[in-house]
């Protein structure tokens, strides 16, 4: 054990720090990003032409918005929105700052992923739905949402596996996790098991994920 | 046909020779500048200066041959280097400048106003993580363990009389960050990039003598190389006058000019 | 409230998809009564669906005014016009049910946001689940339904928020007869003891017969006839509608299937196959059978395919008669006024059917 | 080749989703002939679908052998189970048309891979479009067509591989009675001169007794009646089948329509109203009218539906009676072996019908 | 002008030339991500349960590899897979030598997006073509990626704006492009003109993806 992953063996309380760290990281961003990329998602979907409140110069914008904030490479959005970092945490470094970052740089795309899934809803459905009288916000809640639930699941789970990835960038401002260790120790210090060791547990972080994901589509499905 | 390339090739850079440099950040500006001057063509070296943003690739792709020379790391990163890449090493040419890392900030004025339990942000890259906690130690705000090497890191530490506290960041984030951190210590080339003087604006900063020699910038190339003539003019261009007059114009005097041997490392 | 619950006037409806442009719906005028059932009958194609797709504004048409229950629907703000569409409740032709939740949870689902307790809701919805005969399958999901079940669930789904206004676009297509009916006669009990007025798109002959009052025949996009039921299948103007009437009827398929088994040419000289169309024979007294016994002949039904309307026997006979045909023959073409009307099946209208 | 083209042997399907497991088709044993036009009828939910999708293998089913045309589709390697395959054209209930084809391409998809000019591949495609009557839109996309429209470019896409099997799941429920007509002429022929062996599901008795040779009754997943369509018609043995061919005849709607409109107490004292029901007569000569010249009674016929299977009269008749009826009813009841029987209809059978 | 951008002025080849090396990146390596991850998509629809040469063994392997691929962190893919790159380029740095990297960070992102686009095709008109006696590649071609095509093109937008994102990190291994001048010069050297600039080169890039990916799906769409 020793011989095989032996700088390993000496880190043991920061690799348990940065797996939290990488956990904390994901799942805050992971909500927060989850409700902004769900609510531009289907604005997108019910501004859109043919869509349920269909106008045209607010899918413009908020398309266009969408692709804006999904051309920021990562490490300059860091930079752009550290003033915003600032405000919301007082602090541009560390674990918690990282957050405004990885939010932001993960919610434009899940708002994109959200858009494909429920552009899937059967249109049909939706039309009996405003034939009964349906509300715009009851036709969202209980029919797209609802009825789009596996595909959103699955689109969800995309995100989250491209947000433990975009986590292991976050080191740039001191946000530590395991990408952070894998890269900065295992890979610049050339400690090969350090960043096999960091890659199984964002592995399993990863697996965690997709087999929770496709437990919970197989739930709510019904097809 | 071997013998003949060989030959052909070795006449033809005893006159001329192209060099693709490796480099990133304000070496790979001072490189451009080396490329373009009247020195160079004098000497009869054509230049190509290539920027790879990580230094692990760059070193890689130096021993590789993809690279022909290197121009960014220090001693110590490049011992560090060839001691875990057996297989791949490298070679030294020479040393070019000191840059001194500085310890920056924007709430106190001088390293006794540090205060206690005050936040410090240091690079996580290890090489410049290492060259800071010595600095820090140089300035006598921690005390290191007794076999603290060029890897060394925080866990190295063995007093802590301030409760300082560490925040491992990006090394070329520094300057952005200063104002959240109590201090931080940067680099020269990112302080330069951030508009930051080190001998004028730091509250502390590394200076040139034995304790900081393995801090000293080289020119490396694959250990098969070590002694080919082309790469080894690069050495004697860089300290060339002309040169050295635009470095010290462009970067304040703050990239301090090194000339020694390579025996020197091992005094 | 005006007496008709719902006025299109002038409406037509343009779909412009890139170069191709079809005029589904063409200069419609239609009044239906409150309490009226009216039946929509057209060829596949006609733009039945586009039209009662107008009837909520599901479908915007390209111009006419849409009044419902007395408000003009197109002046309506969106909250006022999903109030008014909650009075029509609507049964879609590819039943539109929602995956994601049980039988139950669909015929539910019109009532989520009403202030109804969900205890209210659950029995209500329970109610109308019996009423279609799947009341064991609530909580079963729709995709594990054949598709007869689906559309009952659908049908319930329509009525379980009491709607003034039932548009039923084929809803008992898919529906097999016992069911049909089923479905048929809990309509007919809605518009009776309710008062809900139905507007039933079918191309079945049998449900326009059974149970509306009034119909309305369409073809490229028009109403090309209209009025009462008995009235239209007795006295079809439009060619269409003869047509449908006449296909419906399945009499010239019996021609055919009989002019099969039954080779004229081995028929008697003193018999006859002969094709009898009643419109409107408001006696009580058998024309056929009066002249059988007078001229003494036999009438050996073949096919028959004849039915009441509004009191009126209207239908259709193909018979074979045996004895005293030239009198019989003369005697029925007397009675003409009477709504008898007959046709000698020779060689030739075989060959004219065959084509 | 055996004379079977189809044979299924002991299939049962069975559904297990979760805990719910549903027995869809039970212990189904079936042989169809070569050259057959095999009907299966049965209510909403009795396994039809999934007993005919056994018939290629789409379901696979969980006990029984499969043999299609002297082949046993389960010991197939996956390229001869596709070859199989080709020779079994089916119908969906919901089309199933590819939405990024055109109609036409649609059609020609079956074909694709097969070594056909492409321009052969077109002109078949053509070909059938126009016999369905589509050639009009070659060029359109599905979603632009009505329900009828895509049914019947499913139809053609089936027919393109010349199949010897044709499996229809009740491909014409969408569809109004000219082009239901014209389809099953369509696949009359197709029969009759290609030698195409049909199998048809279908909730519409009227199909059934348009163009199958056999039939078969599906109950919860079992078949519990088959047979000649005539001897099924004619003498159901199962109560199910009763049940169908009484509803679908519609009979009973028949009664309480024309009870509403003539009241039973105001008929006279010679009058009674009486209905019959004529199962395989096969004599040419008229019963009722016989009889009525000998009683000297009127018939006056307020309802009918008779028809003709295999040469035989069968249906049902509602007619009031007026005269003699003593001695007519006597009379009929003696011609109950000419498959004549009678019922009359008063105060209690309206009672019976409306519960 | 020359007060706004006053960095940008002096950098005019160095523009040019970083928008062809990130165009040259983003083209190459979605043309052969583009294969590959079509290649696995289609192979986890067809291998997973119900699909139509359905094999467990396969399908698993498949998915945790698709996972496995994914939850590298980019910069720590170059060093993996630095040897592949030697091999099929000769190089591991420069603008070609990227695009190996670039593939394997976006390939296995690009089949789950495929995957899950395929997986809304409807199983009513697959089980059609099985029915007239298709073969699997006749379905994968015919039907598949037939009807799917609308969703496999938004999918496909959606991978070449994550791809276009990823080369900004190209600059690692010397890939050069718009990101890297963001970055190294832009960003790192407090240059922010030109970080502007090269940034709305990229929107620019983005915007054209988007408008000629919108427009091919409305081309596609028959509904
Ligand atoms: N969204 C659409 N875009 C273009 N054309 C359409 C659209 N919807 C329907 N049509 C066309 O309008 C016409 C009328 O269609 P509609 O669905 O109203 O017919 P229908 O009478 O209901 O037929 P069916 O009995 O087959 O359901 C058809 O020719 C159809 O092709
Ligand atoms: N995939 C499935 N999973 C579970 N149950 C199913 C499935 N498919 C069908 N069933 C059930 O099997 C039974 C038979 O269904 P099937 O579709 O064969 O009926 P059907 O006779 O074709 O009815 P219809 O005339 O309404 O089309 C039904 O009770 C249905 O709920
Ligand atoms: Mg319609
Ligand atoms: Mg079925």
């Amino acid at each position: 054990m020793a011989a095989l992953i032996p700088n390993v063996l000496q880190m043991k309380s920061e690799f348990i720090q940065a797996t939290l760290e990488t956990l904390y990281m994901t799942a805050f961003s992971a909500i927060i990003a989850g409700v902004l990329g769900l609510g531009l998602g289907v604005l997108l979907v019910v501004t859109q032409p043919h869509g349920i409140l269909a106008d045209q110069p607010s899918y413009q914008i908020l398309d266009k918005l969408t692709n804006l904030l999904r051309s920021v490479p990562f490490i300059i959005l860091l930079a752009v929105i550290s003033p915003l970092t600032s405000y919301l945490v007082g602090t541009t470094v560390g674990t918690t700052a990282s957050l405004v970052p990885l939010v932001f740089g993960i919610f434009p795309f899940y708002a994109r992923q959200v858009q494909n899934a429920l552009l899937d809803v059967d249109q049909g459905i939706v039309e009996a739905a405003q034939s009964m009288g349906s509300s715009p916000l009851a036709i969202i809640f209980r029919v797209y949402l609802k009825e789009g639930l596996p595909d959103l699941i699955r689109v969800s789970i995309v995100t989250v596996i491209s947000l433990i990835g975009l986590t292991t960038m976050a080191g740039a401002i001191g946000a530590g996790g395991l990408g952070d260790i894998a890269i900065s120790i295992g890979y610049a210090r050339f400690e090969n098991d350090v960043t096999l060791v960091a890659m199984v547990i964002i592995l399993v972080l990863v697996f965690v994920v997709q087999i929770f994901g496709d437990w919970l589509v197989k739930r709510v499905s019904h097809d | 046909v071997g013998i003949h390339e060989l030959t052909s090739y070795t006449v033809q850079s005893a006159q001329h020779a192209t060099i693709t440099v490796g480099s990133m950040g304000s070496d790979y500006d001072i490189w451009q500048h080396i490329a373009k001057s009247q020195d160079a063509k004098a000497m009869g070296l054509t230049i190509k200066v290539k920027q790879i943003t990580d230094g692990v690739q760059l070193n890689k792709a130096t021993a590789d041959g993809d690279v022909d020379v290197n121009a960014f790391e220090s001693w110590s990163y490049y011992e560090t280097y060839n001691r875990q890449n057996p297989k791949e090493k490298l070679a030294a040419l020479g040393t070019t400048y000191l840059e001194p890392m500085g310890l920056y900030s924007k709430k106190v004025t001088s390293v006794e106003a540090i205060p206690d339990g005050a936040t410090i942000a240091i690079a996580d890259n290890p090489s410049q993580a290492s060259r800071g906690l010595l600095l820090l130690q140089k300035a006598g705000l921690i005390k290191l363990s007794a076999n603290f090497g060029a890897l060394g890191s925080l866990k190295d530490i063995k007093r802590n009389p301030r409760h300082l506290k560490f925040k491992q960041i990006d090394d070329t984030t520094g300057p952005r960050i200063i104002k959240n951190v109590d201090a931080v210590l940067i680099s020269n080339t990112v302080a330069l990039e951030g508009h930051l003087h080190v001998l004028r604006d730091s509250i502390y900063h590394e200076s040139f003598n034995k304790s900081t020699k393995a801090n000293v910038n080289i020119l490396a190339t694959a250990a098969k190389n070590k002694h080919r003539a082309s790469y080894l003019k690069l050495v004697k261009l860089y300290h060339k006058a002309d040169i050295q007059k635009y470095i010290k114009q462009k970067y304040y005097g703050t990239k301090i000019n090194v000339n020694k041997p390579l025996s020197y490392f091992n005094d | 409230m005006s007496e008709h619950i719902i006025e299109l006037a002038d409406i037509s409806v343009t779909f412009n998809d890139g170069q191709q442009k079809v005029n589904a719906v063409q200069d419609v005028n239609l009044q239906i009564d409150t309490g009226d059932i009216y039946g929509i009958i057209g060829y596949s194609g006609a733009g039945k669906s586009t039209l009662v797709r107008v009837i909520n504004l599901l479908q915007m048409p390209t111009t006419g005014r849409v009044t419902v229950n007395g408000q003009q629907l197109q002046t309506l703000a969106p909250a006022a016009l999903r109030q008014a569409r909650k009075q029509v409740g609507m049964i879609f032709q590819h039943f539109n049910l929602m995956q994601s939740r049980t039988v139950l949870g669909n015929v539910i689902y019109p009532l989520l946001g009403q202030k109804i307790s969900k205890r209210d809701r659950q029995a209500k919805a329970l109610a109308l689940l019996k009423l279609v005969g799947l009341a064991d399958y609530a909580d079963t999901y729709p995709n594990k339904l054949s598709g007869g079940q689906k559309q009952r669930v659908a049908i319930a789904r329509a009525l379980v928020t009491d709607p003034q206004v039932l548009i039923s676009d084929e809803a008992t297509s898919a529906l097999d007869p016992k069911t049909t009916a089923a479905i048929l006669a809990l309509l007919q009990r809605l518009n009776r003891e309710l008062g809900v007025t139905i507007v039933l798109i079918t191309h079945e002959m049998q449900v326009i017969k059974s149970i509306c009052h009034h119909v309305a025949v369409m073809e490229n996009g028009r109403i090309v006839e209209r009025g009462p039921v008995a009235q239209v299948f007795t006295a079809p103007k439009a060619p269409i509608t003869l047509d449908f009437v006449e296909t419906s009827t399945n009499v010239r398929a019996a021609i055919q299937r009989i002019t099969r088994t039954i080779k004229l040419s081995e028929l008697a000289a003193n018999q006859e196959l002969i094709a009898f169309k009643f419109i409107g024979q408001a006696t009580k007294k058998g024309v056929i059978s009066q002249l059988s016994q007078e001229f003494k002949v036999d009438v050996n039904i073949l096919f028959a395919n004849i039915d009441q309307i509004d009191g009126q026997n209207v239908g259709d006979m193909i018979a074979i008669i045996t004895g005293d045909i030239t009198g019989f023959n003369a005697a029925v073409a007397r009675r003409a006024d009477q709504g008898v009307h007959t046709r000698l099946i020779d060689e030739q209208v075989v060959k004219g059917l065959s084509d």
